[in-house]
């Protein structure tokens, strides 16, 4: 039988809608999400109008009303705030922050209302919420609709924080999410959704803390995250054909994270090099080095690399977009040099 | 006026003097250096969070703000476990890692007193929320200062909640000050209910120091919410007697205003209307006043024999499935 | 009705036709693949901006929204640095590091396009509170959308404006949607400006076709903040003729929509108010029609043959002191 | 003649004094930094209330008028945006935002107006401010008011971080912090405020961007901040008794961090330990290990070794902040791990 192909967004679309047809107390809101299915009269042709910005979440206000599928105002504090109540009061609500560029304006309600909920209760209380956001530069939307910051997210105790990097992984891990008792950020590549990938039809949940090893080798562990996991599954081809073989691991959640799975490669390769599209600075790459030197350091044979975006907000002209974007070239680079130093 | 039972005017009453005990205890603890952290005392504010919870049944949920323990004890919260919370003791409300900003009980419909100002309003959309999706009929009360009224996210919360039409009632306690700051600096209206317009939602101000008209103006609130008719925006208007939190030096306060707290009071308010009217008997108000103060000795010797969290508490609760090392 | 000089008519319809010509032509460059990302145009609100841009010199302030190209040009930014922006070309306004939704102009006191929604309502009260404290007589002016009006930034900026009378005009170009979101939907009140009792400062809503109207509400207003009696707020409704972004199918318009929109063009209802009463020549619009045309190929000329950002562009900027590597 | 002796709250005051008198466009702004300044009978008294939460302020509004030390509504995202559109436009202005923890509400315009303003507009404006805010657990402020997460402003570029951890420090940071041309973040932990040291009387500038080697060591490099530095030093103490001599590094600023003091330090003493009481995942003490890790890993003898909170929100109760915090135990404990790895 052939493969069941869909794209990223299918994958995320369908996750969303075997849980809410599973489970009556997951709702969804969020700006335009149904996207003017608050029209009457867009409403009666029986679809909504957009289905999210980038119509993601389409069909769904059809299938489920606009009960459980709810356009909001631009009010993120309140989106956020309002399913943090919903989650401590017995719903499962999925929560759209449109690009995460725009947690500035809602963070409190993410990690010091949603994240220490339960903490502050003493236990006593639950947050099973999703907050669904976009993340990543290349669409050249410019300074502030194209950044990850997933860094902050992960920093927060109370927080659970998941990237997916293909269609399959999507659609398992937000199930996951969805069905996990504590609040899940899922955050989603804006660049990945027209990524076709295998997606079964059946409903499938990948455990959040479980990391993916995209790929098998022996001499280098490349841990890549979201977007740049393709970027170093392609630098491998190359540095496969230069002799080296690298282990590609995507940890798929950040938080928590498997460290086992890292720390197992890299005790195994002896090399880490870490990708991540995010700002350098107190960033996932600097986690996961920090994570690495001071758990398996004398299995290092060379000093890890860090290859991430500079320390500069996202530009628009494409010209210097693209520079900013970690590549399959300079993966293959930072590998290189780390297997031959440049003698100065 | 609205008719008031008297088995409801007693509970009221026992609320408020259980406040009022409470507040006056932690002032006095803070004051000999027993009770650590900020605490922030609701005692001249109490006709406000009974009058409304006099409505509430423990299904309905309530939000609260950094002034938090009347609103707790308006919604029956146990006192035992919130004077344990305040020594940090593990059998608190929250096993002593919340503390006076964060006492909650969510089993009473308590969602947490909040350190953050303006935290509420949105959490209260989302208990709202549940019960519009599930087609229960609780109401949710949203508590806030009027400090709080400049906080975007009480726009954010009010908006939502009128075009969703959510049963909430927005009360907002009107105290003149956010910490050292008055509202007639911080406002840019008089009353704080003429922003109801502004959602297009019924609003009213009434005086917080008086339990009838709170009792009356809640309750129509309630009853609309309940019916799916929307939320209300109430504005009491009071006054605190001690500081914003305890060790405010309360420079900003003159003899003249705490002359005309005292007339405002709200306690001796109440037993004046009620023994004018003759609707309870005062003998039942003594009695009150008596176990009032003996359900706080009680909280303070629990508290203080009870033991400490254990270190391993402080690494759980951080999530449910995911135990942090 | 107010006077206008017709040396003003004309300057208003130059910049009409200047900003339907450059969204037009914007629009078609869009679907030929010349501009990246997301592009917002503000083809049919033109009557805002210039009729409120007309009262303001230089050293006046705006803040503007992710739909800023209008406002832009109301404020005389150079249309060429402009369309080299869009193209992302090192002589565009911002270097091309800007794009789109960043444009600005500070020299000419336009103080950026912003990508969040709302973000402009506190740097207002910010450009305003210099103007304050130095005493110079500056305005600003901060416009947003209808969507934006839901934002708790547009809640604190106008209180903070009211109470410290800055002099601010608030002026909310709703244009009926938010995204695909209806303002019938997404707001609680019926006008935006209703609103402005919120913050007990005068609010009006205005026909934002008519720029006859918006020009004698911006003047009152802004004569008003100079005066140091604080701010406005002014709510002039219009339509958008594109999509929220150039790609938006549009599935939320409906042909009677689009026909309505037709009917009340502002620039043909400027063409016609001037000629009916014969305020400036029709050869003279005429004139200007040609010029529009004519800078906005020069300007597309101008931005194709400008040279793109080198690489070391993008590490330069981050920070005025400290050069990051 | 004897020491001119300050408080840390002190100095801070008497930089911002100094700094106004200089320059009249220097502001401040944020909730009841005059306190109570507003009330006609307070001003009458010829003094202002509170001087903020902690009296940080006093007698500010009184020398500079209200016009210039201005009390604020409790609308954080206002304070700061108004101090961004300000700053962008002639004054220089000090926000206020109280306690870090407040960030979520007005994040926004710290890192997408006033972090991102210069960059977006291709350099043609400049953002001249200062935020301050309270940082720090030991308060007994529980879960919302005892964070320090300058590692989320450190993450974001645009903007500069300052952590101060004395008073001689204190003043001349802030004072080129005011003086910067740039977006400053300035952190001031709460537990420092009754800190004393000797503080000149005179105007001075500790430029920003340069660390200080608050000891001489040789064995160890510690990386500490803010409140952490103490600790530090009061480990290095019982070390030296050891004998082992740490050299204890204070970034001071960790945007720009002075990379070079570190490296250096490091490259003489093979060794390297951070303290940091903020949470551990992408954090300063992540980002501090990957800097040395990734730069002169070959120069270290010994895994690197983080000293942090925990991977929790702060609790309330006394004796699990205690635990919460680190401590010159813990750090020394991780010293002499690393000099004698425990064999298993
Ligand atoms: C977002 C936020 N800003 C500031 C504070 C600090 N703060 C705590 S209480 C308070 C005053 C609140 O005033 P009000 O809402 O009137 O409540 P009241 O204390 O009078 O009951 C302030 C400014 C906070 N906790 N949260
Ligand atoms: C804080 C924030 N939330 C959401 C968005 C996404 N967004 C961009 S424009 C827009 C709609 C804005 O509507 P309105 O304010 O009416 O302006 P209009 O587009 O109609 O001019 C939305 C939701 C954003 N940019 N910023
Ligand atoms: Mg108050
Ligand atoms: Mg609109």
């Amino acid at each position: 039988m052939a493969p069941r192909i869909l794209t990223f967004r299918e994958a995320i679309n369908e996750g969303i809608r075997l849980e809410m047809r599973r489970d009556p107390t997951v709702i969804l809101m969020g700006e335009d999400v149904a996207g003017g299915a608050s029209l009457p009269y867009v409403a009666g042709k029986g679809e909504e109008a957009w289905g999210g910005v980038l119509g993601v979440t389409k069909g769904l206000a059809k299938e489920f009303g606009r009960d459980r599928v709810r356009d909001t105002p631009i009010s993120e504090s309140a989106i956020i705030g309002a399913a943090v109540g919903a989650a401590a009061t017995g719903l499962r609500p999925i929560a759209e922050l449109m690009f995460v560029d725009f947690f500035g304006v809602c963070m409190d309600q993410i990690y010091n209302q949603g994240g220490k909920l339960r903490y502050m209760f003493g236990g006593k209380a639950k947050v099973p919420m999703v907050v669904r956001t976009m993340i990543g530069a290349g669409f050249r939307a410019a300074g502030q609709h194209s950044g990850s910051h997933y860094s902050v997210f992960t920093h927060m105790p109370g927080l659970k924080t998941v990237v997916p990097s293909t269609p399959y992984d999507a659609k398992g891990l937000l199930i996951a999410a969805i069905q996990d008792d504590d609040p899940v950020i899922f955050f989603e590549h804006k660049l990945l959704y027209d990524v076709k990938g295998e997606v079964p039809e059946e409903y499938y949940v990948i455990p959040l803390g479980k990391a993916d090893i995209k790929r098998r080798g022996k001499d280098i562990t490349i841990v890549a995250i979201g977007r740049m996991v393709a970027m170093a599954l392609e630098a491998a081809t190359h540095l496969s054909a230069a002799g080296l073989e690298a282990e590609v691991i995507d940890p798929r959640t950040l938080s928590p994270l498997d460290e086992d799975t890292i720390l197992e490669s890299v005790a195994k390769t002896h090399h880490v090099l870490v990708v991540d599209e995010d700002n350098p600075r107190c960033s996932m790459a600097t986690d996961l080095v920090a994570l690495v030197t001071t758990k398996v350091f004398d299995y290092l044979d060379a000093p890890p690399v860090m290859i991430t975006a500079p320390h500069t907000p996202v530009p628009f002209s494409p010209v210097l977009e693209d520079l900013y974007i970690p590549t399959p070239e300079h993966i293959v680079k930072g590998v290189q040099e780390m297997f031959e130093p440049v003698t100065a | 006026m609205t008719e008031i039972t008297s088995e409801k005017l007693l509970w009221i009453y026992e609320r408020m003097r259980l406040i009022r005990e409470f507040e006056t205890r932690a002032a006095k603890l803070f004051a000999a250096g027993q009770l650590p952290g900020f605490v922030h005392l609701y005692a001249g504010e109490e006709a406000i969070a009974t009058g409304v919870c006099a409505h509430l049944t423990d299904r309905d949920f309530i939000t609260s703000t950094h002034r938090g323990h009347g609103h707790c004890i308006a919604k029956e919260v146990d006192v035992r476990s919130m004077m344990a919370e305040l020594y940090g003791k593990e059998p608190g409300a929250c096993k002593g890692k919340g503390g006076s900003m964060h006492i909650a009980d969510v089993s009473k419909g308590m969602l947490g007193a909040n350190g953050i100002v303006g935290g509420g309003g949105p959490l209260a959309c989302g208990s709202a929320l549940t019960a519009k999706v599930l087609g229960t009929q609780q109401v949710t009360v949203c508590f806030f200062g009027d400090g709080a009224a400049e906080q975007g996210t009480m726009h954010e919360a009010m908006n939502m909640a009128a075009i969703w039409k959510l049963p909430v009632v927005f009360v907002c306690e009107n105290n003149g000050f956010a910490e050292s700051t008055p509202v007639a600096y911080h406002a840019s209206v008089k009353d704080i209910a003429d922003r109801a317009t502004a959602y297009n939602m019924p609003g009213l101000t009434v005086d917080g120091t008086d339990i009838f008209a709170v009792y009356e103006a809640a309750g129509e609130a309630i009853v609309r919410a309940r019916r799916g008719e929307g939320p209300t925006l109430i504005e009491a208007k009071a006054f605190r007697y001690y500081g914003h939190f305890e060790g405010d030096p309360l420079t900003y306060y003159t003899d003249e205003m705490r002359k005309g707290f005292q007339a405002r009071d709200p306690i001796a308010r109440f037993r004046k209307q009620v023994l004018d009217r003759a609707l309870v008997p005062e003998a039942r108000l003594n009695e009150i006043d008596t176990r009032a103060v003996q359900a706080i000795d009680d909280a303070v010797a629990f508290a203080e024999s009870s033991p400490l969290p254990v270190p391993t508490d402080l690494l759980s609760d951080v999530y449910v499935t995911y135990a942090h090392a």
